[in-house]
């Protein structure tokens, strides 16, 4: 079995755990697209760490890679992380004030 | 023709106003609705550039009758070039956004008169009261007057949808006033910040309150301000975390609520934006936290697209992704990287109006928007599948049309900027965005047609085909002659990045 | 001295509206917090956003609110 | 005392935010939401007035026989109390739309709950 049947298998698993149609050709290749965009995008976006030190880029985008390898169907938990409930949306907005609110003091006054 | 400037505002007023007495008369409703519609593109070409001063009077330094005989108290600090009044000012940038949201404006009103069975008044009254408030939030200089229009701009989005009888519009719209009754108030309170700094809520004066060290820019109160400010940034436009409600309110929305709901939410974005750099450019973290945040939407919004079955919520998402572009060509900071990011900001909202209103003519036919249950519009409607290919090919760059000429600006801007990372991802964003495209376009247009899908209406309106066809002809024209847009933004994008061209 | 009692009033009588299990003492007790901040915007120099705040605060907003459990349940479930 | 009147006001509003917040976020019924956001609007309007006050001031009302230099140095800041005044009606209108909508889900699903409601 190769990597890519691999990733497919693991794909249609966690989708049908969660679906509510059928899975199919569709939505199986645009679950694998999404997943790989994301991981890539990450990947890229990381290497802009480079400004900051070298050594950091490198360890930094290893551990993604890694992490994101052995967690492999990351796609569906994050959209079952950005659902509509509004309890969620809450929650992830005031985690977004604290983290902008935070960055701006402290990251201001030691950058 | 000074007059013209408050007039912006006005008209769009009156307009809604007005309609909502034509309750009944769906005739006189239409006609005069469209011609007044017409009035709103056309006020931006008329008006000739300067500033309104409402309810107050210019600068004592330009104003040398009004000041001879006040006490040196005042003539002689820095009182004198403070602006005593709720200031507007009209320059190229705004003259550009002003007639593209007048645009955009016109021809969703019109195609959501003939595509309604029967016209209420209180759509179109929502419609042009979010067009009037969001040409205030491009016009004004004063953020406190930016407050109360963001607010009246949230008041109309939520009428929009309230009033578009789609399945579950009512939950999605109480859930987007909770979440705007958190974050309104927090601008309110980074406005109250920087006033209790500054004194002033005048943009100009308290750059030059912050720029003439009268007040200390590394003040923890001001750091406060612009996180505040940020957070709201992100509210108005529906940057993540507001992604998801914002792509919610979309789908909720009529087509051509849509259509204008996400104009609104992009200049929204822009001003703002605007704003913040305007304000906080000397403070490196603002920056990096516009380019994080625009590379987030991207991902989140872009990704997310991809996996979502109904179409509206698809371009809803899409659309908030596509903000990211705008975001990055802020972030860069360079004069050349903001000028694509604005032009960007302009060809986002026509191209994505066009998708809505292209997509929507499916959702006029048949009352259906998922995709598992559509399909063979092609034979049905030739003609529209053609404009809808041709909108998705700008949506994702293809070179006659406009988005290529402002992404190829973007990725030498970032490459200039010495971060062409930004360069690639922005590549592969635009490659899955027409990915998720062509998801939607085959699914509706060339899979064969399920036997259950019922066509209520068989003949799209030629109001709707002549809008698709205007939309196709500004997207073409700007995409062959980009210096007729970027010539109106190069002012505003070299002040903002200090000056240097 | 008075303005110091109103401030804990205000955050007192918040707190206490928010806790109630019926919704109609609820919104009756917002009027507390609106009431009490009228009062202090007067010992804060600014008259005239008092007698708004006064009006709003104590009167309309409690009274929308009771209109609208009124109209939907008056226990919290 | 041991804070002056402006310092303890900032302090009112910094609570009364706090506790809208918490009781938008974390109460699940939905007036109860609605109502902390009120507090949320109350909070922020006291932070703006408190900013204008001026600790042993006087209302900025000039009145014939005062000194000018004496009003201008002694008067509170006018321009937030003007804005509060803006911002109460906003609020006001905002909580409004907000409780319509709220009675016309109550028709709909015969429940408050917002877990239930707003829920997936």
């Amino acid at each position: 079995m190769t990597f890519y049947d691999l990733i497919v298998k693991r794909i249609k698993k966690a989708q049908e755990a969660d679906s509510e149609g059928p899975v199919t050709n569709v939505s199986t290749s645009a679950m694998l697209t999404a997943e790989i965009t994301l991981i890539s995008s990450l990947l890229v976006a990381l290497i802009m760490l480079r400004l900051v030190s070298n050594v950091l880029m490198i360890v930094a985008v290893l551990v993604v890679l890694f992490a994101a390898i052995l967690s492999m169907p990351l796609m569906p938990r994050l959209k079952k992380e950005q659902n509509d409930s509004l309890f969620n949306m809450t929650f992830y907005v005031v985690l977004a004030l604290t983290i902008v609110i935070v960055l701006f003091y402290w990251g201001s006054l030691n950058v | 023709m000074d007059l013209l400037i408050p007039l912006m505002v006005i008209v769009p007023i009156i307009c809604a106003l007005f309609l909502n007495l034509l309750h009944k008369k769906d005739r006189t409703i239409k006609a005069i609705a469209i011609t007044l519609a017409l009035i709103l593109p056309l006020l931006p070409i008329l008006a000739s550039y300067g500033m309104h001063y409402f309810g107050g009077y210019a600068p004592l330094t330009e104003n040398p009758t009004l000041s001879t005989g006040l006490p040196s108290l005042i003539t002689g600090t820095a009182l004198k070039t403070f602006h005593p009044a709720i200031t507007y000012s009209f320059q190229g940038a705004q003259k550009l956004f002003i007639f593209i949201l007048g645009l955009v404006a016109f021809l969703a009103i019109m195609v959501s008169l003939f595509e309604t069975k029967r016209p209420s008044g209180v759509y179109g009254f929502m419609m042009f009261m979010g067009v009037a408030s969001l040409t205030a939030i491009l016009l004004t200089d004063d953020i406190f007057n930016f407050y109360v229009f963001f607010e009246i701009a949230a008041l109309a989005t939520v009428g929009v949808v309230l009033v578009s009888q789609v399945k579950g519009n009512y939950e999605t719209a109480l859930k987007y006033m909770i979440l705007g009754g958190i974050a309104s108030p927090l601008l309110l309170l980074g406005i109250a910040l920087l006033l209790g700094v500054t004194g002033n809520v005048n943009i100009t004066d308290i750059i030059s309150s912050l720029k003439s060290g009268m007040v200390n820019p590394q003040n923890p109160v001001i750091l406060m301000a612009c996180g505040l400010i940020v957070f709201s940034w992100l509210y108005g436009s529906g940057l993540p975390p507001f992604h998801t409600i914002k792509s919610a309110i979309y789908s909720k929305a009529l087509p051509h609520g849509a259509a204008l709901l996400q104009a609104f939410s992009v200049f929204t974005f822009v001003a703002l934006g605007i704003i913040i750099l305007r304000i906080f450019s000397y403070l490196p973290i603002s920056q990096m936290i516009i380019l994080g945040v625009s590379l987030l939407a991207m991902i989140l919004g872009i990704t997310m697209a991809l996996l979502q079955t109904d179409i509206k919520r698809m371009f809803g998402f899409l659309a908030v992704g596509e903000l990211g572009y705008i975001g990055l060509g802020l972030g860069l900071g360079t004069a050349y990287g903001i000028t694509a990011g604005l032009f960007q900001a302009v060809n986002e909202v026509l191209i994505t109006a066009f998708l809505f209103i292209g997509f929507g003519t499916i959702y006029y036919q048949t009352g259906e928007s998922d995709i598992r249950k559509l399909g063979g519009m092609m034979i049905k409607t030739p003609l529209v599948a053609l404009l809808v290919l041709l909108a998705g090919f700008a949506m994702a760059g293809v070179p006659p049309l406009n988005a290529f000429q402002s992404k190829l600006m973007l990725i030498q801007a970032s490459i200039q900027a010495g971060l062409p990372e930004l360069g690639v991802i922005m590549i592969l964003m635009s490659i899955v965005t027409f990915m998720t495209f062509m998801k939607a376009f085959h699914a509706v247009y060339m899979r064969p047609k399920p036997v259950e899908l019922e066509i209520k209406n068989e003949k799209i309106p030629q109001a709707t085909i002549l809008a698709l066809l205007v939309f196709l002809a500004v997207c073409i024209l700007f995409g062959l002659f980009p210096h007729l847009v970027t010539g109106f933004l190069q002012t505003l994008s070299i002040s903002l990045a200090g000056g240097m061209p | 001295m008075i303005e110091y009692i109103l401030m804990i009033i205000i955050v007192l009588g918040s707190i206490l509206a928010l806790m109630q299990r019926d919704l109609l003492k609820a919104a009756i007790l917002t009027g507390i917090p609106g009431a009490s901040l009228a009062f202090l915007y007067q010992y804060l120099l600014a008259p005239d956003v008092a007698l708004t705040q006064a009006i709003v605060g104590s009167a309309i907003v409690p009274v929308f609110i009771a209109l609208a459990v009124y109209k939907t349940r008056r226990v919290e479930d | 005392m041991i804070i002056d009147t402006q310092l303890a006001s900032l302090f009112t509003a910094g609570a009364l935010i706090v506790i809208g917040i918490f009781a938008a976020v974390f109460l699940d019924n939905l007036i109860k939401k609605v109502i902390g956001l009120a507090f949320i609007g109350d909070g922020t309007n006291l932070f703006l007035i408190a900013m204008g006050y001026k600790p042993g001031g006087i209302v900025y009302i000039y009145l014939p026989g005062m000194a000018r230099d004496w009003f201008a140095q002694n008067a509170a800041y006018p321009l937030p109390f003007a804005m509060v005044l803006t911002s109460i009606v906003i609020g006001a209108s905002t909580m409004a739309v907000m409780l319509g909508i709220i009675m016309v889900l109550y028709k709909k699903h015969g429940s408050l709950k917002a877990s239930k409601i707003l829920g997936d």
